[in-house]
Formats: C-alpha cells, sequence, structure tokens
C-alpha cells in the first residue's frame, strides 16, 4: 500500500486542564493520549480542533512555543463547535491537527526591536503566545508594553497571569482598560483606540494587533496618527476555514490564503490586498 | 424452527393525547405487540414532519406508522386534518418514487382503543415482515 | 505512433478494460455524454465533450475521508482510505487534460491531498483531438491546443482510423498491451487534421477571446471595478457552474452522524453558496456580488497569482452551455478585459 | 416564432421609461450567441435597443428577480410577462413576497418557447446562428454548408408542449391578443409512470435522481422558493449537506424540495429548464398537482391572488393517506 500522511486526518488530544477566564472564554489545555504535546508550533501559528459529529474549526494556539509539555487554547463561545467545546469536562478527547499558518517573525523582524502588543477581548489570545515567547527571550527585544482591553474586568482573559506575572516582569509595561466604568475597578476606561492614543508611544517599536474587526480598523488609525508606518504594524486575520491547508478555497483574500499565507499579515501587505476580511 | 429470521424495525408516531394511551391501555391490558414497534410520543400527529418519516428510514426503520386522533376528535380541533393532508401527498409521492406504499400507514387510534392499536401494530408488523428489509429507502451508511 | 481501424475500438477497449477500469465518453439514456465505465456493448460516442469533465473520477463529488468511534471520552480515529484501483479514461479533451494540471497544483502541492494523489497515480489518461469543437469552446484562448491533447497517450481519430501516440512511459506500456491490434503509423500522418483543427479553432465565434487585462498583478485594478454589480445582477447564486466546471475544486468537510460512529466526508462546495465563507460571527462575502466575483477573480487573477500566470479556466464551455441564466466567463472577460 | 416583435416591446418599454412611469425595465438580454439570454435590469432606452431580445429563447421566468429588484428602491419596474410567468407573480404576492404597486407588468403573449438541448440534439454542436422564421428555425452551423430547417415543434420546449395557458392572469397592460387557458396532457407523462409497477418506478427514478449534482440551480431558480433562509442552507435543519452522499440524500433532497413548493408550484417549468444534468424535476411537481387536483378538487396555484394552498386547509371527510396510495392499484 501506497498510502501518504494526510494532513486533513488529526490525531488524538486529550483536554487536560479547563481554565474559565471569564464568562464566555474558557482555556482549554490539550496534550496527546500519551501525555505529550500534540506537536511543535511558533508563535502566532493555528491548530485545527474538532469534535467528531459536530465539526472542526480553527484556533490560535495560545500556549508559548517556548512550553514543551501541552498547548492551550484559550475559545470564545460563539458557534456550535465552541459551545461544544465549553461543555466537555476533563479527560475527554478531541482532535488536533496543524500547526497552520505563517507564525508572527519573532526570531527576524522582531528581534532586537522594543514591542507594542495591543489586544481587544478574544484577540489577546494569539498574542499570548507571543508575548510568553518573547518574555522568555527577554534579552533578544527591547521594551514591551502590552495594551490590552475588554468591555469589563470579568472579560479580561488571562487577568492573573498578566497581573502577577507579565506585569512584575522588568522592562515590560501592561496598561488595562475596560469599555465602562466599573465597582473594584480603578484602572482606565475607554476603548483600546482611545487609549492607545493616550498613551502616545514612541513609534521606535513593532506593533502588534489583534482584536475585534472594529477595534483593529480604529486602533490602526490610531497607530498611524501617532506616526507608526504601516510596515511597522503587525495583525492577524480570520476567515471561514475548512481544510487548514490552502486547498478548500474560502479562506482567501484576494490571492492569499489565510490559512497558508496568513493568519498573520503585516498591515502594509494587508493594504495590498483587496478589501475582503 | 422460524424460516423467517427477520425482524422488521418499526417507528410509531404516536399522538399523546390518544393513540399513546391507547398504547398505554394495551399495555395494562396485556395485550401484547411486537417489541420490534417503537414509539415516539408526539403532541399532536400533526407534529410529525414530513421529513420525520423519511428520517426514520433513513436510520433503518423497515415501516413508519403515525397514528393520531380519529377526525374530528383533536385535542387541538384541527392538527389531525393537517395531518391527513400531507400525510396523503407524502405517501402518495414515496408510491410515486417506487417506494413499498405498505411501509407507511397512518391509523386513527383513540385512548380507548388498547385492543385497535395492539392489533394495528401486530398487523403493521406481519406485513412488513413480509415485506422484508427496507431496501428502496435505506442509507447505507447508518448500517452497521 | 500507432493505428487502428475504427472498428477495432471495441477490441481494443475489452483488452484494457481486462487490467484495469475503462471510462469512455458514451451516450446515456437523455442522448448526453457522461463518461461511463466501459463493459462489453458500451458505445463510444462521437459527442463533442462530456457534460462533466473527468475531474470526478479523481476528485469525487463525496468521498469519504476517516472515520470516528467515540465512547465515553474516548474517540478512535478510523483511517478509511483504500488503495485506488487502476483506470484507465479514454477521451478526455484538450481542455480537461489540462484542467487535470490545474487541480495538481492545488491537491498536490504541498502538504499534498493523498485521496487525489492516490487517484492520480492509479489513473491512466488518454486524450482525444477535437473533431468538431463547439460555439462555446475557447481553449485557444488560454494556448491549448486542441489538436494537442497530451497527457498519457494522444489520440486523433482521422477519417476511419485512431492514431495513438504515447507521451509518458505509462502511455508506451499500455500500447503495449494492445500491440496485436495495432500497426505502427507516422506522426506525419497526423499533421493534416492538426492543421485542420488549427483552422478551425480559428473560425470559432470565440476565437478571439483575449485574456489581456487579467492574470498575475491585477487584483486592485479589477476588484473594485463597477460592472461587477451588473454582471452579477442576474446570478442565481446556484452550484451549477462550479460544479460542472473541470477545475473548480473548492470542497467542504462535513461530518455525518451515522448513529453508530460518524463519518467525515468531503463534498464539492460553491463560491457562489451563501453559506461558503459564513462563520459563526460574519462572512466576509455577504452579497450575491462579492460571491460572484470571488469566482471569476480566482480562475483569472489569483489563480495565476499564485501558479506563474497560469489561468484557473480552461476554455471547455461547460459553464456557458450550462449557466440557467446564462451569465459566463465569457461575458466577464468581455465586460472587464475591454475585447468587446 | 414570437408574434409579437422585439420592436413593439422596446417601444412600449422606452415610452414609459421615458415618461417616467417606471424606473427601469426587467427584459432578456442578448447573449454571445443567438440562445444564451440573460434575465437583466434595463435603465435607458439606448441599453434596451442595444441589448433586448425577444424570441424563442426568452424561457427564463422573471417574477421571481422581483423579489430582491423592488426591495430598498423608489419606483416602478417594468416587467415583461409570458402566461406561465404571471402565476408565478401572483403567487409571489399571494406570499406577500414584493409590493404590487412596485410592479408595471407588460403581458406579453408566447407561442412557446424552444429548447436548445433539443436543437443540438439535432444539430449537434457548432451553431454558428439562428434564425426566426414562421414555422420553422434555420440554423447555421460551423459544419453544414446549408443552414438546418428545424420545424418548432420538432424542439419546442417539454413545458409549452403542454402549454396550460395561453391567457394572462394578471398585467397592467397587454401586448397583442390574450389567449385562454388550455386543455393539456400535461399529466400524461405521470400518469405513464404512475402505471408502471412499483420496481419500474424505483427503476426510474433511481436513474433520474442519480445524476443529480446538487447545484441548487433547481431550487434557485424556482419563483417558489423564495424563504429567506432555505432549510438546505440551514446547518441546524439536519439536511444541510452540499453533496448528494448516497441515493438516500438525493431521494431526500428532491422530495423535501418539491413537498416545499406543493400547493404553491404553479408548473412553470423552469426546475427541468434548467437542471444541468436533465432531470425531468417537473414530474415530481406535477405528481402534487396531480394529486392535489384528484383529492381536494382542482387547483391552480397563482391563478388568482390570495388563494389558500391546499396544504394549509382541510375539510373534514378527505381522503385516508392509506386509501389514497392504494386506490390508484384498483
Amino acid at each position: 500500500m501506497n498510502i501518504y500522511e494526510e494532513a486533513l486526518i488529526p490525531k488524538i488530544g486529550v483536554v487536560t486542564d479547563i481554565r474559565i477566564d471569564t464568562p464566555d472564554i474558557k482555556t482549554f489545555r490539550v496534550v496527546t493520549p500519551d501525555g505529550k504535546k500534540a506537536f511543535e508550533h511558533q508563535p502566532g501559528q493555528c491548530a485545527m480542533l474538532s469534535i467528531p459529529g459536530v465539526g472542526e474549526a480553527m484556533f490560535s494556539i495560545t500556549s508559548s512555543p517556548t512550553n514543551k509539555d501541552f498547548m492551550e487554547f484559550s475559545i470564545k463561545k460563539c458557534g456550535c463547535v465552541t459551545e461544544w467545546l465549553h461543555s466537555l469536562e476533563l479527560g475527554q478527547e478531541i482532535t488536533i491537527r496543524g500547526p497552520y499558518g505563517k507564525p508572527f517573525p519573532v526570531d527576524t523582524d522582531f528581534s532586537g526591536k522594543s514591542l507594542l502588543f495591543i489586544a481587544g477581548g478574544v484577540g489577546l489570545a494569539p498574542l499570548r503566545s507571543v508575548i510568553n515567547y518573547c518574555r522568555h527571550y527577554r534579552d533578544r527585544y527591547g521594551k514591551i508594553d502590552i495594551v490590552y482591553g475588554s468591555r469589563s474586568k470579568e472579560d479580561l482573559l488571562d487577568y492573573k497571569e498578566i497581573v502577577e506575572e507579565w506585569a512584575n516582569d522588568n522592562g515590560v509595561n501592561v496598561y488595562l482598560t475596560i469599555d465602562n466604568p466599573q465597582k473594584e475597578w480603578d484602572g482606565h476606561v475607554g476603548f483600546v483606540p482611545n487609549y492607545v492614543k493616550e498613551l502616545n508611544f514612541d513609534r521606535d517599536k513593532i506593533a502588534v494587533l489583534c482584536g475585534p474587526p472594529i477595534m483593529i480598523k480604529f486602533t490602526l488609525d490610531a497607530l498611524q496618527a501617532l506616526g507608526f508606518d504601516k510596515k511597522q504594524i503587525y495583525t492577524t486575520l480570520e476567515l471561514r476555514m475548512k481544510c487548514g491547508i490552502g486547498k478548500c478555497g474560502r479562506c482567501n483574500v484576494g490571492a492569499k490564503y489565510v490559512c497558508k499565507d496568513g493568519p498573520v499579515f503585516r498591515c502594509d501587505e494587508l493594504s495590498e490586498l483587496p478589501d475582503e476580511y | 424452527m422460524q424460516v423467517n429470521e427477520f425482524k422488521p424495525l418499526i417507528v410509531a408516531f404516536c399522538c399523546n393525547w390518544c393513540s399513546y394511551a391507547g398504547a398505554d391501555l394495551a399495555g395494562n391490558n396485556r395485550l401484547s405487540y411486537p417489541a420490534d414497534v417503537k414509539i415516539i410520543r408526539v403532541p399532536c400527529s400533526c407534529r410529525v414532519n414530513p421529513m420525520f418519516v423519511l428520517r426514520a428510514f433513513q436510520r433503518g426503520a423497515d415501516g413508519v406508522i403515525i397514528c393520531g386522533c380519529h377526525p374530528g376528535d383533536c385535542h387541538y380541533t384541527s392538527g389531525n386534518y393537517y395531518t391527513r393532508r400531507r400525510m396523503t401527498l407524502l405517501f402518495s409521492m414515496l408510491d410515486y418514487l417506487g417506494i413499498e406504499k405498505e411501509r407507511t400507514r397512518v391509523e386513527w387510534v383513540s385512548a380507548a382503543e388498547g385492543a385497535k392499536f395492539a392489533s394495528t401494530m401486530n398487523d403493521f408488523v406481519s406485513k412488513i415482515t413480509q415485506l422484508g428489509k427496507n431496501k428502496r429507502l435505506e442509507d447505507l451508511r447508518c448500517k452497521k | 505512433m500507432v493505428k487502428f481501424s475504427c472498428e477495432k475500438i471495441d477490441l481494443v477497449f475489452a483488452e484494457i478494460a481486462k487490467t484495469a477500469a475503462l471510462y469512455i465518453p458514451s451516450n446515456d439514456k437523455n442522448n448526453k455524454a457522461v463518461f461511463t465505465k466501459w463493459q462489453k456493448g458500451t458505445k463510444l460516442c462521437d459527442s463533442h465533450n462530456t457534460q462533466i469533465g473527468p475531474k470526478d473520477l479523481f476528485f469525487p463529488q463525496t468521498e469519504d475521508l476517516m472515520a470516528f468511534k467515540a465512547s465515553n471520552k474516548k474517540i478512535e480515529i478510523i483511517d478509511t482510505r483504500k488503495e485506488s484501483e487502476d483506470f484507465v479514461i479514454f477521451g478526455v479533451r484538450a481542455c480537461d487534460v489540462k484542467s487535470l494540471e490545474i487541480l495538481d497544483r492545488v491537491f498536490l502541492s504541498e502538504p499534498r491531498d493523498s485521496y487525489y494523489a492516490m487517484r492520480r497515480e492509479h489513473g491512466i489518461i488518454i486524450s482525444l483531438a477535437c473533431t468538431r469543437p463547439s460555439e462555446a469552446c475557447f481553449c485557444t484562448t488560454f494556448g491549448i491546443a486542441p489538436s494537442e491533447p497530451g497527457a498519457d497517450i494522444s489520440v486523433w481519430k482521422i477519417n476511419n482510423e485512431f492514431f495513438w501516440q504515447a507521451n509518458t512511459k505509462r502511455g508506451e506500456e499500455l500500447l503495449l498491451k494492445i500491440e496485436h491490434f495495432t500497426t505502427p503509423a507516422e506522426p506525419s500522418e497526423v499533421e493534416g487534421e492538426k492543421q485542420r483543427i488549427s483552422v478551425l479553432m480559428k473560425r470559432l465565434p470565440l476565437a478571439n477571446l483575449s485574456t489581456n487585462g487579467f492574470g498575475k498583478g491585477k487584483t486592485n485594478e479589477l476588484f473594485e471595478r463597477e460592472e461587477w454589480a451588473k454582471l452579477s445582477e442576474a446570478c442565481l447564486g446556484c452550484g451549477t457552474c462550479t460544479f460542472v466546471c473541470p477545475t473548480c475544486q473548492c470542497y467542504d468537510i462535513k461530518d455525518f452522524n451515522t448513529g453508530n460512529g460518524v463519518i467525515r466526508y468531503r463534498c464539492w462546495d460553491s463560491c457562489m453558496y451563501s453559506d461558503f465563507t459564513k462563520m459563526a460571527h460574519g462572512n466576509n462575502r455577504n452579497t450575491r456580488k462579492e460571491r460572484f466575483r470571488q469566482r471569476f477573480m480566482h480562475k483569472l487573477v489569483y489563480f495565476p497569482e499564485n501558479n506563474n500566470g497560469l489561468f484557473g479556466c480552461v476554455g471547455c464551455g461547460r459553464c456557458i452551455s450550462k449557466c440557467p441564466v446564462s451569465m459566463n466567463i465569457v461575458k466577464v472577460m468581455k465586460k472587464l478585459g475591454g475585447n468587446v | 416564432m414570437q408574434k409579437i416583435s422585439r420592436d413593439k416591446l422596446i417601444k412600449k418599454a422606452s415610452n414609459l421609461l421615458n415618461s417616467g412611469i417606471v424606473r427601469c425595465v426587467l427584459g432578456w438580454k442578448r447573449g454571445e450567441f443567438d440562445y444564451d439570454i440573460t434575465p437583466n435590469v434595463f435603465t435607458t432606452e439606448k441599453e434596451l435597443i442595444d441589448d433586448f431580445v425577444w424570441n424563442d429563447f426568452c424561457g427564463a421566468n422573471l417574477s421571481k428577480y422581483l423579489v430582491s429588484k423592488t426591495q430598498g428602491v423608489d419606483g416602478k419596474i417594468l416587467v415583461f410577462l409570458k402566461p406561465c410567468d404571471t402565476y408565478s407573480f401572483n403567487q409571489l404576492l399571494t406570499e406577500h413576497r414584493f409590493d404590487r404597486e412596485r410592479a408595471y407588468v407588460i403581458a406579453v403573449p408566447c407561442e412557446g418557447m424552444a429548447d436548445i438541448n433539443k436543437i443540438k440534439q439535432i444539430t449537434n454542436e457548432g451553431i454558428s446562428s439562428i434564425e426566426f422564421n414562421e414555422d420553422t428555425l434555420s440554423i447555421s452551423t460551423l459544419y453544414n454548408e446549408e443552414p438546418i430547417k428545424i420545424a418548432y415543434d420538432r424542439v419546442l420546449s417539454e413545458r409549452c408542449l403542454n402549454c396550460k395557458s395561453k391567457k394572462h392572469v394578471v398585467y397592467d397592460e397587454l401586448l397583442g391578443d390574450d389567449g385562454e387557458i388550455l386543455e393539456s396532457n400535461r399529466f400524461d407523462e405521470v400518469e405513464k409512470i404512475e402505471k408502471m409497477s412499483s420496481e419500474e418506478r424505483f427503476e426510474f427514478w433511481q436513474g433520474e435522481l442519480s445524476r443529480c449534482i446538487r447545484c441548487n440551480a433547481c431550487r434557485d431558480v424556482c419563483p417558489a422558493c423564495t424563504c429567506e433562509k432555505c432549510v438546505f442552507d440551514n446547518p441546524e435543519s439536519g439536511v444541510e449537506n452540499k453533496a448528494s452522499a448516497n441515493s438516500f440524500e438525493e431521494k431526500l433532497f428532491h422530495i423535501i424540495r418539491a413537498y416545499h413548493v406543493a400547493g404553491r408550484c404553479t408548473d412553470c417549468g423552469e426546475c427541468s429548464r434548467v437542471c444541468p444534468q436533465n432531470i425531468p424535476l417537473h414530474l415530481l411537481n406535477r405528481k402534487f398537482i396531480k394529486d392535489i387536483n384528484e383529492f381536494y378538487g382542482e387547483f391552480q396555484a397563482g391563478e388568482k391572488i390570495g388563494m389558500r394552498s391546499p396544504l394549509i386547509d382541510y375539510t373534514t371527510d378527505d381522503i385516508e393517506p392509506n386509501e389514497a396510495v392504494n386506490r390508484r392499484d384498483s
């Protein structure tokens, strides 16, 4: 029999930990049945998770590649696959395949630079793997600023990790904001784009954006108003995907396939593409 | 020794207000009917979307029977009149497509007619047993 | 090159069918040509081309990818792939031969699609030069020569004789199998026919259609053109054009719960369908115009962009004759390319 | 050949356009050849003169386009409707799919439409031009010196051979003379199938439906299929499959589709016209129409606005389902 490896056939993954992050976001820890990491990945890459009979969906890998023991996925409940994932119990097997997509250029374009991460809501998920990667190799990068906003305090993802670990790191500044005032919140209140403007960052750095489309749009404007060039700004896209390997034909923006040529795009590359994302 | 080993799978959609109670009564009176009949309780026979019938066949049913209140006795006044029209057209279409017409049936069975329920089921099961397995409206993927 | 008289074709088919499944264009009961598995009595038809290309012999409309069994919290993945049987397709026209090259670019690029690759490895293609192109043919627009159909074996039918020319090792092996029916022939014997076809192609109504204005690097120029709105106005949003197209390869992956397990299968999908790009929180191609544009931009711009200028259309003309509202790639090209 | 000339239609439309009574014109647009005609919205007289056609290939039923084209815009839209199209128009109005005030219906008498597939069966591929004469079509091809002359009745489409009505059931203005409702033989083919044995029927439909490629053209062209979200596009319906995975799925799709339009189908025949696989889909719809006529009394969907579909109606002495299927055998 001459049967090749088949990219569409997944591996089994076991959910060994479920963390409730916010009312609608949970973080799942996934390993293979023998307790190993399913595969190695780079920051920003994605994986296809599926529950047979329910469907398959693409999620960004939240954990850092430097974590050699397991992978984590922060997933917001918004469709049938995610709903099912949210209802599952510890020890449940799912299927996993990947890694897919082009990672952030952490070892090339980012290296030696100061970094500014801007995230909104569950948009922190793909950035968390980059942030933790950069924290792990702290000496390779300059200053790290993290602006993170969500609807309310309860909706802030990884709050504990952010406050207890990231904020205490040397040369890492964390700026949190929520949309509306709230009791027991003494931090900043307001939308992310405005906050970015207020913070008036130097433009000697690379900005990495992720969040809802509307947030990305206005933050991009804000950054450009601060003098950032589109070449300094990276973001990730999300479109409907089925195969993950650039064949099923639906996640394209112009000639680029998000699953293969993305999901990470530099904003100047992105503005070359037709406005269909 | 029995020659015909075939045991049909029958799906019976039974109206909550009549036939389902009729089935209960049949049970209480110890009137037997084959265990191959799987009863699905519906609030009214008109709850049975034609899709349900097709789906039952897909999932392996050899016969589908819908039981409701006698015309005029519907708990909701007119539900079974609609059932009657819908199923007439559906059965006629299935017949037109070459699906054996004996595989589908509608019977009106009241809550008091335990005996009728049992005899209807016995009759239906024996007809389907004679007819054999449902081959024309099966989904091979659903076979074990 | 070898030749044999047309009367022998059934014998040749019988010989080939001894060792492999053979598919030939034959008329169905509605008198429409379809690739039919040959058995004694299956007659080769002389229609210009089949209703649907040979695409589904390599990329079937529906195929199972794998199966799952789940119990408690455990999942078992069952690899249901089977080695494909050897098969031969006879009578593939030049456009359809080219369409397989286009499908190869998608399915055989890394990571290669093993389902497609397996069938590709086991399938031998015998092409057939066109003798009576249809008014809807425009393969020459994409540089395809119907007189040189290519593939494993090229075949010409001239008067009462078939001429078979092996182009690959697999083709040569096949010719050896039918050796006792054939006599050697000279390539010069088909020259006249090739000439005749080339001249004929120039007389076709769409012969002057050009790809000017399309291809690599034209994305931004064409994307915002206002003509898309008018062009897509009549489109019904059905999938006819994509399903009869020999190069359309978009697919969907779906799970079917059988009641005692799950089958994950894939099936043809169409970018014309409203839910093609729909996801839990939105759809980036919400209107018919956007979906219509996607199909033609993909064939005429995006595909060449990713494949060194190779267009994703082979000019077979099927969408022209099959579209319920007669809107097709030719009308799009004429409108946007400016070659009226 | 059509008795009303193209010029007459253009003149009528131009007058209404120029006088501002209508905003645009929904008609048929010329294609690459003489037979590939596309429904189109014309907004100027020039466009009409350049591209409008009215000939034996204007089979497309334009009434469904009114659902989308009358939305969100002011003014009236002129629509040309053949007799059979007017039934669809009424049925759409019955179902409140658009506003009657937005449409200006010009009724066009129809002599029957030609079926290009039938023509190609005779002439073969390579048609270079088609000339329309009184009783014949004169077809020039790339491969024949002389044009091939074909009598109309040989190439008239099936639905026109069995035309049910030459009468327009609704219009604002009529061109030419109106016709009558006809005694048609449209149920003959259904009866032929009914007379087959159960096995033969099964074989027949298996052969037809197995060709289905699930392109959805029948659904998308159908003037009765105007649901905003079709059951086949709804992942929660359980029937959202894009491919006919096996013969069960094929039957399921076509039964559901025919059933969904039962009592609403006007028998316009568009489904069979557009089917790329030439499946006689109208025979499924006609079966329902025939059954409805037999069981519940004559009913022609779209005959009048506001008619109650037999499937949302009943009488207390309707036929029993078991009896209905058995009756045919006796």
